[in-house]
């Protein structure tokens, strides 16, 4: 994905967090949340493996290898970082403790079920945190590229790929659009600058709930 | 994330008729200030969540004195005769739960979980109207989890994130009670600044503590 | 109980506890067992409210009001003691870590049954961590006086009170006798100096295998 | 109580074909020694349970490029092509378990409990073959606890009881794998006297320990 969808993305993301949430990034596109908080929000970040406090990437040279992310990569502790153990990792996850997940998605549906963790016959990293994570927070989000590499749309109707969970997904980010999952539906909020609503729905298999307003972002 | 309150707000904000887990154990690592205040304000028809009723003068035996609990989830009720004579005479329902099973109870509760399946009580009364499922050849009885609305606790010294470290055997069941709250209250000897405690000493994160209470001095 | 009673007993439970065990000794007469310990026997003792490494009884006016046992009485820690929150010392408990317990009891029988935490209608203190401890220990203890204070024996055929744990009590002694739970039932393995086998058989209402030799205790 | 034993010592206590549980996230806080031994003395058909399978050349992954492994409980392979591909030739046996499902099931074993209630998975292919139970209103998964003959865990420092302390996010599913071993084999950086360890700092207590191993410097 471009640098500037990638941003523009991890901006709209960090508009959901609020002052004082705990929040859980998945690896890779909902970690660019991270760059983008507003002045005078603060946030704690949760590491599954076993942290609370995540503070940015190290400068170059200063990694320690006792301090690294759920995807293995270098981080810091910020002042009142806390470790633990992985039970209580999840334990604080399953427990609905942490206020917002992010976490990109393969598939996601108007049902609010989310796919990402495997393709039969391809592609089985298994699914690692991702099942409690989605399962556990109070709110999920997924972030996501709007189509897959060919075009095709990855919100869809009904997802076929394995589910992570089902019906747990409110809220849906993606380079073209914000969708909510409400009591009438799989709602379209708002659309990227530059986009009209039909090239949005024609990129979306889903049934999207067209509102008389739509922002942009 | 966590708020510096007085006990007097704690206290009001625990409606009468909640069911509130409670740390300590005989009284060691009781929440003292906090139990005193809600004596004060006698926020009654509580459902407590306690290892052992404490004693009529110290720790949970104060809101049992003063007619506060209506019903209790407990181990040991050995050293308080009031609640054992509030129990004969009917005006509080007591659940006698094994001590190993209700710390998990109250941790399945905390962790998200439904239950758990314990071999503690087996061909005992404990297991009466009870599911037993046969697990790995072996029989367990299925023990849900405790739900509680608020959790009031005890530690030692709390950073201004909330995360706390606790001293010696007073850390008992506190950082379990700690993840069971839907509020969690945790009343400390000491806030320090963010950064001051160590790290890899603290035993409950401040991601399950949402208000402070600072102990009263004696 | 006489003292010189209790020093008996906590001598011939001291004999049972081996080198680097882990032990967990129940409030009164059990606690006798740690002034008994063999010159160069090691053992680490457990408190069920969250402790290992439990050291003697604090002189006057060095108590530690956060140092306490099971029984809310004070306590001393010694080098290499570890402290934790009350689930993990059940997990350690129940998990078949703490490799003796040693209980008092109401009755015991020849079943390897225990009842030792309420006798209805007239006391309820509750199990605490008795039912976990008989539960999870390698080795479970019961270490009372052979007779109640009428004069009632106490190892029985059947309990009739409410059973503690199913079939859990391996070795029983009293200020009578030791008795081991085998395949072939209850044997009589020792007796108290100065009694005959006639005398402990007739306090006793348990069938008792009694073997060739009999040793003193 | 705890001995110091060699990492080749180690290894040839675990016999072919044992259940090990393996501590570590991603090769961090991993006891790459006694994984080392393992290798080196070629004990094979083992059955690991870990939270992920590594890299080829780090952690357990050189367990399963050296086709040590023929089946394994784990919730993560994505780093890890060797393992992908045996399990695809059907070399190797794979339950994929939810991290936090596996904690819960591993943790059970070593505290004696026989499974536990997790939402975890449910409507999903997780949930296929297993009860579901319903407790307060709500489903859950009934997940039976995973037994070990063998824990091998890393930790920071140990002391002459066998108390560890951990470093950082190194600490991860060590404390929790250290539990569930019938015999549990601790890789530290470092060996202390008793009481050198601040006693608030251990996390994981020397009764869940039955071996020490030094971690040869690299």
């Amino acid at each position: 994905m471009a640098n500037d969808k990638r941003a523009i993305i991890g901006a709209r993301i960090a508009k959901e967090l609020k002052d004082g949430d705990y929040v859980n990034l998945g690896i890779g596109l909902p970690t660019e949340a991270a760059n983008h908080i507003p002045p005078g929000v603060h946030v704690v970040f949760q590491s599954e493996n076993g942290m609370l406090g995540v503070g940015p990437t190290p400068e170059a040279g200063k990694e320690d290898k006792d301090l690294v992310n759920a995807g293995g990569g270098h981080i810091t502790a910020l002042p009142g970082a806390s470790y633990f153990d992985s039970a209580t990792s999840f334990a604080i996850i399953r427990g609905g403790h942490i206020d917002i997940t992010v976490l990109g998605a393969l598939q996601v549906d108007q049902e609010g079920n989310l796919a990402n963790w495997m393709i039969p016959g391809k592609m089985v990293p298994g699914m690692g945190g991702a099942m409690d994570l989605v399962t556990g927070a109070k709110k999920v989000i997924v972030a996501m590229e709007h189509c897959d590499k060919y075009g095709n749309p990855k919100v869809l109707k009904q997802c076929n790929l394995p589910l992570t969970a089902k019906g747990k997904v409110s809220l849906i980010i993606t380079d073209m659009a914000v969708m909510e999952l409400r009591s009438e539906g799989l709602v379209l909020c708002e659309i990227a600058e530059g986009l009209t609503v039909e090239e949005v729905v024609k990129a979306t298999e889903a049934d999207l709930v067209i509102p008389c307003v739509i922002n942009r972002f | 994330m966590v708020k510096l309150i007085t006990a007097d707000e704690a206290a009001s904000m625990i409606k009468p008729g909640s069911r509130v887990a409670i740390g300590g154990f005989l009284a060691a690592g009781a929440p003292e200030t906090i139990i005193d205040a809600l004596v004060l304000r006698k926020v009654g028809d509580l459902h407590m969540i306690v290892i052992a009723s404490d004693w009529e003068d110290r720790g949970v035996g104060k809101l049992v004195v003063n007619h506060l609990v209506t019903s209790a989830q407990v181990s040991h009720l050995g050293t308080n005769k009031a609640i054992q004579a509030q129990m004969n005479a009917g005006e509080i329902a007591i659940e006698l739960v094994p001590q190993g099973t209700l710390m998990e109870r109250v941790r399945a509760f905390g962790a998200g979980l439904g239950g758990v399946l314990t071999p503690t009580g087996l061909g005992t009364v404990v297991e009466e109207g009870k599911q037993i499922v046969s697990c790995n050849g072996k029989d367990y009885i299925l023990e849900p989890a405790i739900a509680s609305d608020f959790a009031i606790i005890r530690a030692h010294k709390a950073d201004k994130m909330g995360n706390l470290t606790f001293s010696k055997t007073s850390r008992n069941s506190n950082p379990i009670m700690a993840m069971a709250g839907k509020i969690t209250i945790a009343e400390v000897d000491e806030i320090v600044e963010k950064g001051e405690l160590h790290p890899e000493q603290i035993a409950c994160p401040g991601v399950f503590v949402n208000f402070l209470v600072k102990t009263k001095e004696s």
